[in-house]
């Protein structure tokens, strides 16, 4: 059927709303296209994509150069907020942007069930 | 002789009686009895065991038309007739969404029993609270178009389009014969 | 595209079916008629009453009891978590096409935990209660604009709804033509298979969907009564978990067969047979 | 307006506009030596479709333009006339995908016959034009490269 990237806009969005302390989210290809977010005004979605395929693909190399393994998450801690890479999938780059009151623990628990359920609309 | 069995199937009202009727040239041998349940309301005559028409197009060749009841107490007679079937071709009234369940589950019973090739006809397109296609589709469970069976548009009463109908039934066929069996 | 009828004919949770595997968007009008109707869900003085749902690609994003858009601006003043005239000035501000929900989210206003709740009282409530519905006619609209000020910003697939609605379901009534029959059994729907959890019964009688035990020994097996193993399987089927599928009650009257049926043995059909067939067709 | 008058003539007094191909490979190379080859080809994609949609706005196109009118602006403005980043001999529509049919492009040039190198800023830079030429978000591979046998750099752009 090919991706839906409605259904993926609603997904999203449902994301964004309905969890604590998020502000905005993005998803896209390991290219750094967009393929769908929902982000505060005033970011633009095709840099984000390229900096956040970018950044993921970075942290892969320095996961196997700097014998890390694999990636399953990249996390910028700001003095504003947090900035959460996670992969999706072969297809696809989860980003998660978080305020500074998040709770770690919680955000992490939410995005592995977000990411659960894109990948189904990934396939 | 050489025949081909065709199963024409669906629910209550969809039109199989007629649509065999309308494209078989002998008189069609049907086992109508009186309705006295709650399709007496629907039509006069509804089939009890199964309507059969044949259509002969060769000195040694012929089609055979069977229709099944379209109720559930007489699914022993799908059972019956859908295992000796070549193809089937099911009739859905797509002016009847509350048939469309019943349509649902005729077709996972042949679907369960046979994997001849089929098509779908939906008949009285033309009322004006008739489905769109592609809706009654869904409503079927084909949710994608592209991996659904061909689906026809038939009036059962024209013997022309009820004939299109047929084709479509052949062309599946002849694709069938394309692709090796395993 | 529009589609109007009886529930008594597309029952609630079909239509809701309809819609999610459809990945349908526009506004579904339900309007309860008759007595039937229950209190509750609609008392004597409302019965003229519309409900209206509105979905995006097969998720209900917003529903209401009025076409005002100020049910969740409603909502959110009976909880008392900001007075009105408050809500009536940030209605200007909300930039138009975001939800309002997500907008007073972004500026602070209310929580996640209070969007959600918002949410479950406005959609999952009040669809659950029109599942109680006896009588009533339906029309589904596909081509509306979403409710921004309706919206919390969540959305639900349709099949998430109708789940906990038909487990909370007293009144059968409407649907007992629709419950699958004893005598069928049920089997996997391959197209789709929703993310959504079952309960311990439910999932009990999902793990027996092998197309050849019928309700009836399902039912003995798991102790319950019939009519609660059907239940059960109508949820699976409307979620798209199974599909029915009858299971004949073996041939008692073979005398009805014709004798063609039964000499004729089932041998392929020659390709040059199906050619001289479609030539013939092509001239009726 | 010529492709050619879009260059600024006088970046440099003595020198003129134009680099060497051998010091443009070792900022590639560079990066891919920091950064990893597939974040080094994501930022010189980004950086091409930049460039690609700048070039877009200063050859005045707009979406909906025929697509020989386009091809011949690109031709103009990336070939020996303009820029030099490579010949492109012809864009084809296929099904629904456009073929962008290049040669002698800088991305492949200087690279040995059998390199597994491949394009990278110029394949942003096409798809750049060619966004704002479509109106499309589009989705690019190489699907032929001159270092594996063919005539051409093929690259192909498909909406998505």
């Amino acid at each position: 059927m090919g991706i839906n990237s409605a259904k993926l806009g609603a997904v999203l969005q449902n994301f964004a709303t309905g969890t604590s302390d998020v502000q905005g989210v993005a998803l896209v290809t390991p290219d750094g296209l967009p393929l769908a977010s929902s982000l505060p005004g005033g970011m633009d979605e095709e840099r984000v994509s390229a900096m956040s395929a970018a950044m993921l693909s970075l942290g892969e190399r320095i996961g196997t150069e700097l014998t890390r393994g694999g990636i399953d998450r990249i996390l910028v801690e700001g003095e504003d907020g947090y900035a959460i890479l996670t992969s999706c999938g072969q297809d696809a780059v989860f980003l998660v942007l978080a305020s500074k009151s998040a709770k770690q623990g919680v955000l992490m628990l939410e995005i592995k069930r977000a990411v659960s359920e894109l990948k189904l609309l990934l396939i | 002789m050489e025949i081909m069995r065709l199963v024409v199937t669906g629910p209550v009202g969809a039109g199989k009686s007629t649509f065999i009727r309308s494209v078989s040239e002998i008189e069609v041998v049907d086992t109508d009895r009186r309705a006295t349940d709650e399709t007496a309301q629907l039509k006069a005559k509804t089939t009890v065991a199964l309507d059969f028409g044949r259509l002969q197009f060769g000195p040694d060749m012929a089609l055979h038309l069977y229709g099944t009841p379209g109720q559930f107490r007489f699914d022993f007679m799908w059972d019956i007739l859908i295992r000796k079937a070549h193809a089937y071709i099911m009739l859905v009234p797509a002016n009847r969404p509350a048939e469309f369940r019943n349509a649902r589950r005729i077709n996972s019973f042949m679907q369960q029993r046979s994997a001849v090739p089929m098509v779908i006809g939906m008949t009285h397109m033309d009322c004006e609270d008739a489905w769109e296609m592609e809706n009654v589709a869904i409503a079927l469970g084909y949710l994608d178009l592209s991996k659904a069976p061909p689906i026809v548009t038939v009036d059962a009463q024209d013997p022309a389009s009820s004939g299109q109908a047929l084709m479509a039934v052949v062309r599946q066929l002849m694709q069938a014969h394309l692709k090796p069996r395993h | 595209m529009v589609i109007s009828g009886y529930l008594s004919d597309f029952s609630l949770p079909e239509i809701l079916q309809f819609l999610d595997e459809g990945s349908k968007s526009g506004l579904l009008a339900v309007q309860p008629s008759g007595l039937g109707a229950r209190a509750g869900v609609a008392s004597s003085t409302a019965l003229s009453r519309h409900y209206f749902i509105w979905f995006n690609e097969g998720r209900i994003i917003a529903a209401a009891d009025q076409q005002d858009y100020r049910g969740l601006v409603r909502m959110i003043a009976q909880r008392k978590w900001m007075d009105e005239s408050k809500l009536r000035q940030l209605i200007s501000q909300c930039p138009s096409g975001s939800a309002f929900g997500s907008f007073l989210k972004s500026q602070n206003l209310l929580s996640a935990d209070q969007l959600r709740l918002l949410f479950s009282t406005q959609v999952i409530r009040q669809i659950c209660a029109l599942f109680e519905l006896v009588n009533g006619s339906y029309q589904f609209v596909g081509t509306v604009q979403p409710p921004f000020l309706e919206m919390t910003g969540l959305s639900a697939p349709a099949k998430e709804v109708i789940l906990p609605g038909l487990r909370a379901l007293d009144n059968w009534s409407t649907l007992a033509e629709k419950l699958p029959s004893s005598s069928s059994s049920l089997i996997q729907n391959l197209q789709s298979q929703p993310e959504l959890r079952l309960n311990a019964q439910e999932a009990q009688v999902q793990g027996l969907t092998d197309g050849r035990m019928p309700l009836q020994q399902i039912a003995k097996q798991m102790a319950l009564p019939l009519e609660t193993v059907q239940k059960i399987a109508f949820r699976l089927i409307v979620t798209g978990f199974a599909e029915e599928v009858p299971l004949a009650t073996e041939a008692e009257a073979r005398a009805d067969t014709p004798a063609e049926l039964e000499s004729a043995g089932t041998t392929g059909i020659r390709q040059g047979f199906l050619e001289r067939l479609m030539g013939y067709l092509n001239q009726i | 307006m010529t492709a050619s008058t879009l260059i600024a003539n006088q970046i440099r007094p003595e020198l003129g506009d134009f680099g060497s191909i051998v010091c443009f490979k070792a900022v590639v190379t560079g990066i891919e030596e920091a950064l990893g080859e597939k974040a080094a080809l994501i930022a010189l994609i980004a950086a091409g479709r930049v460039r690609g949609k700048q070039l877009a706005s200063a050859l005045n196109i707009q979406s909906g333009m025929p697509l020989e009118q386009i091809t011949s602006a690109m031709q103009g403005a990336l070939g020996q006339a303009g820029t030099r980043l490579c010949v492109i001999d012809k864009i084809v529509m296929v099904d629904d995908a456009y073929q962008v049919f290049c040669r002698e492009t800088i991305c492949s040039s200087g690279e040995p016959q059998g390199s597994p190198r491949s394009l990278s800023y110029t394949m942003g830079a096409l798809q750049g034009v060619l966004e704002i030429a479509t109106g499309k978000r589009l989705r690019g591979a190489q699907v032929e490269s001159v270092l594996r046998g063919s005539n051409h750099d093929v690259a192909e752009f498909k909406e998505y």
